[in-house]
């Protein structure tokens, strides 16, 4: 292990750890209420891969991520208000409700969005990644999905094109032992996931995913190594999920002492005690960490519970971008009722979010002047833990 | 006769085609050891051992691709897809491969392969995971395509498409799993394909219902009789390859109205094509033009008060019956008995 | 006015657009290097280099995922499939991905994304290499399709779709690659998108031809017009979303009979949607039902003399238009005026 | 090299050899005449490759192959009337015509046919495999697949899938330097082709495939160890196109002067040399063979011509194994014609033909019985050479 980071910077990882732990929990306790439906698929048990990992990238670097993704969210400084206010369906919740657990986005924050669909986001990644490239940029884009993931078409296709075409992507896949039920050995013929890149031309590094020193120090080498050479990389971050695949799971394919085991490496007390250890932070800091995270919890439910349901008359929008000048119809529904609403919908002047992507070539050269010098930025994470919740992002 | 859910239909009908026949055998993502996502086949793993329950890795084209292999070989695989939103990766091996081998081969080799999986929405799970795609497949020559809405159904017709030469789309709903019904027993009860069942009798209007909408459409001619003094016949064609297009248009023969009623996307579904279907061969027989219910045309949204109002529900269905009939009466005080 | 060929007019649109922006870009399997399997790209490597013209690896899934990602983050890109038929492949980032990304995310991002391609028989070959495919994207609520029949609306079209802000899937005819046509001149001369071309006017039945049946429909209205003493109004609707309904609707109004005429399978196609559409839309105005010629619901074989009748020609849009125009005669016969 | 296998066997190897190239020099000429239709891939200069494997094959073994795969219908003993009767799209081609040059099929021969999609036919391999092991037998799939292929999602997938289920394949890389018009470096990050199965948990080997010795000792080494170990095997087979890709490839992608290096390898004389050298065979027998294949082909052009094209009314068989109790329509087309056509089609009695896999469980065990002391069998590859041609199959 390599010798502690600065205070300030180990201290909000611990806060941030802390916060994805109380916000999960939290929003597991909804779900039993029923204020969160759908699927919730909680990284309780991988909070130092996750805060690990993202605090190795820049502002101005991008995440990607799967429907397991509220920490990744949170670590990108999206606010708990919108990231909780998502998962009760709120106008507030940082996809305006639309995405649900599975799919958090939030552009300002380069947090390029979660995906339900298992190496979906692989090739998203590739092509955002290629972007930077086009632009001249430094910029990294940091891939995660999971170990079931590395199966899936997508990776053998996403890996090859990337080391082809040097793409500065790191791929990151968080070896939780299990894809759903199926534990590693019983779905990857090659179990050494560091390695499933070589034959695609991705070198393999790994790292102590319950561990969020090691897991900084080897993204922060793959990260810099991605950005020098741009090329690929691929990071195997070895973690357990605590809590089951997603809330209906009876969990019959590991036994309770395997859960046991692994929950006694949880990374924030493990974490925790070594700062304390140090002499980084004290018992009472500690303490106060965790109350405020779950201060910020509350406040996060607080604000979900305030936040409206979209209304009605906004299932149409967003569909398309719709342009006036076009006479035809973008949804012919048959009611006319329907058929009425997609023709209002046509002539209604243009969201002003929908210009934001639009922007990013501007606002990267701003970021990039900003950021070529600055290094790691941990400002997201603090600000996500200060911040008032702002709108749908 | 037995009650049982829809879901313990499909696992009865898998164990018995299962004891039946051992050229079946089962591949899916977590259908074993997990028992199921949806739990369909639980209990099976530990009844007929890995060789024949395969837990896969997440890849769904080879999933289904290696089904079409074994399937030209001798066995009869029954490949579950998780979800049918994850079918939209394996696209190339049920078009391009599965369900073209049969014709572009001359006729030597079959592909009695069944892909069972769930579709639908009501489960707030958003735009990647609440599609229904029966269009898209009912429109590929070379496949059969099921979707059954009752628990007897999903018994019968997953067991026909077991026994099939073709390969068979097997669309059930994920909605359905938990529904309970009468299920004939006996180890020979099939559902023949290309039959629909007739769910209600009525003299007033067809209302044709796909997979779980022939549900809501029963209970939709429910209300239309007790609030309106509508009686409407309901008809499930249960399968859309074959389809059991006469029986539709003897009702609609009967009736003149006709309403078609679908959960997935209005353009291009399977409503456009069985409106199409019957505006053609029935044209002179209906009163009014055939009313579509089908689901909103955009990504399903994830929060429960958009998605309750991106999918017909019983009012909606009594709404475009009404309508229709709106229409004849209309018809008849403007132009006389002539249409 | 420039006298060029569909492929010509497509290689002018994309080589004026990466010109004009250049957030432009071009991937796809064998574009560079090669030139384009169909040419389509021929010179573009030369011209603008092999950092915006990108030969890519044998992926299709992923080049359109990349093609996804690329369009999020400020680049506007154009993905070649080689052919509509591997496009199967890539279904997964094209309905689930550049679909639905917009509305998902509440709006924040945009998917600027072309995936371009041909579709169609008539070159033998075989079952994997000749589908058409319309009916399958026009489905998906989130893309825009563009099928695009003369070298006017190749250019003017794809034009249009490279500035949209929307996914565009952006279908093209192997057939139709070598024909010339007249091309207005100018960076800015588009053809927007839910604009249908009314390729011909007539008043005794209106033809809906898609994609190559644009043409086609217009030899067979000349031999109506000849032979029979029919005037035939010929609309091609260019765009299938958005469609510009009303402009069928209208000509439907005027000439109270319907032919739909696509190259697809019947089941429903691109045919059923539109045929739905009118059927319902047009009611009152149609004198006989809507008739369809479509491709023949099989896989396409290779062999000639099948390939040759198992997709649409001249022939039978002349005797479907008849059949229509022949049901008023019969029913003005039996029934008197009321219809 | 290894000593020099039977003369009977190597005599056969260059007869064959030298009638695959003889036919698609013929289906070539054809072409132009426009007596075949669609695509027409050559696997000219690949020859050693496809004799080398194949004949590593027991008759009980299977192969499958792309749409470049006149060869492999030929080497499995499918007569070359037959063949040529597909290209010209007649009755008695080996898919009856619907198939055409991307579509050979000989269920009879357990030639699995060609496939018109890039990487489609590897899934469909690991489920023949997986048939065979599910049926305790011991035959080995032989899947072919070009450079390119190994791009595609389904080769990581299948793989991977072989691996882990352990299913006997014998993966064949036919690495003919091009995928289309792209080089092998310009489209797969990793080159060593042999190797890009390793991360996938299958071992790799290499053959020269210019070298019809070295491919079956190496082909017969890889398909021994599979049978024996029933885990899948990656060979990689190093050869060249000499044609163009299809019929229509103006080849400006590679130089004139690459190609004459690459010609100056033609695998068939440098085998007929060797033979000669070795006194296996003398320069008359060398042109013996060379105008028996001629003549071969001859009388398969002759057959193929002689054939009649399909009817029109058989348009509609076989779409679907017809059942005549079903009451519903499995075509519903629109005119009354057609819907008939449909209709008494679901009447019409069953096609014998349709019954074949259903017989193959018992066709295989009696293979089986037959095959497994039998070894290698060359038989199908002299009675290629001598048998008439038989009906569609
Ligand atoms: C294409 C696709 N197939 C299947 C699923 C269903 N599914 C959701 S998560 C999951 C397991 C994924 O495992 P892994 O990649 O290891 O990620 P983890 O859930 O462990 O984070 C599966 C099979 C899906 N969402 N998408
Ligand atoms: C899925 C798919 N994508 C693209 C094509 C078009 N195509 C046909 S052959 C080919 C090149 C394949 O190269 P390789 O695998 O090396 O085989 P080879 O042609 O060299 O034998 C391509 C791109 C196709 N048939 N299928
Ligand atoms: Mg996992
Ligand atoms: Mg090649």
């Amino acid at each position: 292990m390599a010798s502690l980071p600065e205070p300030d910077r180990t201290r909000e990882w611990l806060s941030t750890m802390t916060l994805i732990r109380r916000f999960e929990e939290r929003a597991g306790e909804m779900y039993a209420r029923a204020k969160v439906g759908g699927f919730l698929h909680l990284s309780i048990g991988e909070e130092a891969t996750i805060v690990g990992s993202a605090r190795a990238l820049r502002d101005s670097d991008y995440l990607i991520s799967t429907y397991r993704s509220h920490g990744h969210a949170l670590v990108r400084g999206t606010p708990p208000e919108n990231v909780m206010a998502e998962l009760f369906g709120r106008v507030d919740g940082c996809s305006g409700g639309r995405g649900g657990s599975m799919h958090m986005f939030d552009l300002s924050r380069r947090f390029m969005g979660g995906y339900g669909i298992v190496g979906g986001n692989l090739p998203i990644a590739a092509g955002i990644a290629l972007s930077s490239d086009y632009r001249d940029t430094d910029e990294v884009t940091l891939c995660v999905f999971g170990d079931g993931a590395s199966n899936q078409g997508t990776f053998g296709e996403t890996l090859n094109l990337a080391a082809l075409w040097k793409l500065p992507v790191v791929f990151m896949v968080t070896n939780n032992q299990f894809g759903m039920g199926t534990a590693l050995r019983r779905h990857s013929a090659v179990t050494d996931l560091q390695r499933k890149g070589e034959s695609l031309g991705v070198p393999g590094m790994r790292c102590d995913g319950m561990d969020v020193l090691d897991t900084h120090a080897v993204l922060a080498e793959a990260v810099a190594r991605v950005r020098e050479e741009r090329c690929p990389v691929l990071v195997e971050a070895v973690t357990y999920r605590f809590r089951g695949h997603s809330m209906a799971d009876p969990e019959q394919y590991r036994t309770k002492e395997e859960v046991a085991l692994w929950r006694e490496r949880d990374p924030i007390p493990a974490f925790a005690e070594l700062l304390i250890g140090e002499g980084v932070i004290d018992e009472a800091e500690r303490e106060r960490i965790d109350a405020e995270a779950i201060a910020r919890v509350d406040a996060a439910v607080e604000f979900a519970e305030a936040s409206p349901f979209p209304a009605p008359e906004s299932l149409y929008d967003d569909v398309y971008v719709l342009d006036p000048n076009v006479r035809g119809r973008y949804s012919a529904q048959t009611s006319e009722e329907q058929a009425n609403r997609a023709r209002t919908a046509a002539a209604a002047p243009e969201d002003s979010a929908q210009a934001a992507n639009d922007e990013i070539p501007q606002q990267l050269t701003q970021a990039l002047a900003a950021g070529e010098d600055g290094g790691e930025t941990s400002a997201t994470g603090s600000s996500a833990a200060g911040s008032s919740a702002a709108g749908a992002s | 006769m037995a009650q049982m859910r829809y879901r313990e239909a499909l696992n009865a009908a898998l164990r018995e085609e299962l004891g039946r026949d051992e050229r079946v055998i089962l591949m899916g993502e977590d259908i074993g050891v997990f028992g199921g996502a949806f739990k369909v086949t639980d209990g099976l793993l530990e009844e007929f051992g890995e060789k024949r329950i395969r837990d896969t890795p997440i890849s769904e084209n080879t999933i289904v691709g290696v089904g079409v292999g074994a399937a030209m070989t001798g066995l009869r695989p029954v490949v579950e897809l998780m979800t049918i939103n994850f079918a939209l990766l394996a696209f190339d091996q049920i078009v391009n491969h599965a369900a073209h081998i049969h014709y572009m081969f001359g006729g030597q080799v079959r592909v009695p392969l069944v892909v069972r999986m769930p579709q639908g929405a009501g489960h707030q799970l958003g735009p990647t995971h609440s599609h229904c795609l029966e269009a898209m497949f009912l429109h590929v020559p070379g496949l059969l395509v099921a979707v059954p809405a009752t628990a007897a159904d999903a018994k019968g017709l997953l067991k026909s498409a077991i026994r099939e030469e073709n390969p068979v789309i097997f669309i059930e709903h994920e909605s359905l799993y938990g529904v309970r019904g009468e299920v004939p027993e006996g180890e020979d009860e099939l559902v023949p394909f290309g039959l629909a069942r007739v769910a209600r009798e009525g003299s007033d209007v067809t209302i044709v219902g796909v997979s779980r909408m022939a549900l809501t459409a029963e209970r939709a001619a429910e209300t239309l009789a007790s609030e309106h003094g509508v009686q409407a016949e309901v008809i499930d064609p249960r399968t859309l390859r074959p389809l059991d297009l006469d029986t539709i248009l003897e009702s609609v023969r009967k009736t003149n109205h006709c309403v078609i009623v679908e959960e997935g996307w209005p353009h291009g579904g399977v409503g456009a094509n069985l409106a199409a279907l019957v505006s053609e061969q029935a044209f002179d027989d209906l009163d009014a033009p055939v009313q579509r219910v089908a689901g909103a045309d955009v990504p399903m949204p994830y929060s429960k008060p958009l998605e309750d109002i991106a999918y017909p529900h019983e009012p909606q269905i009594v709404h475009a019956a009404l309508a229709a009939l709106g229409t004849r009466a209309d018809a008849a005080g403007a132009q006389g008995a002539t249409r």
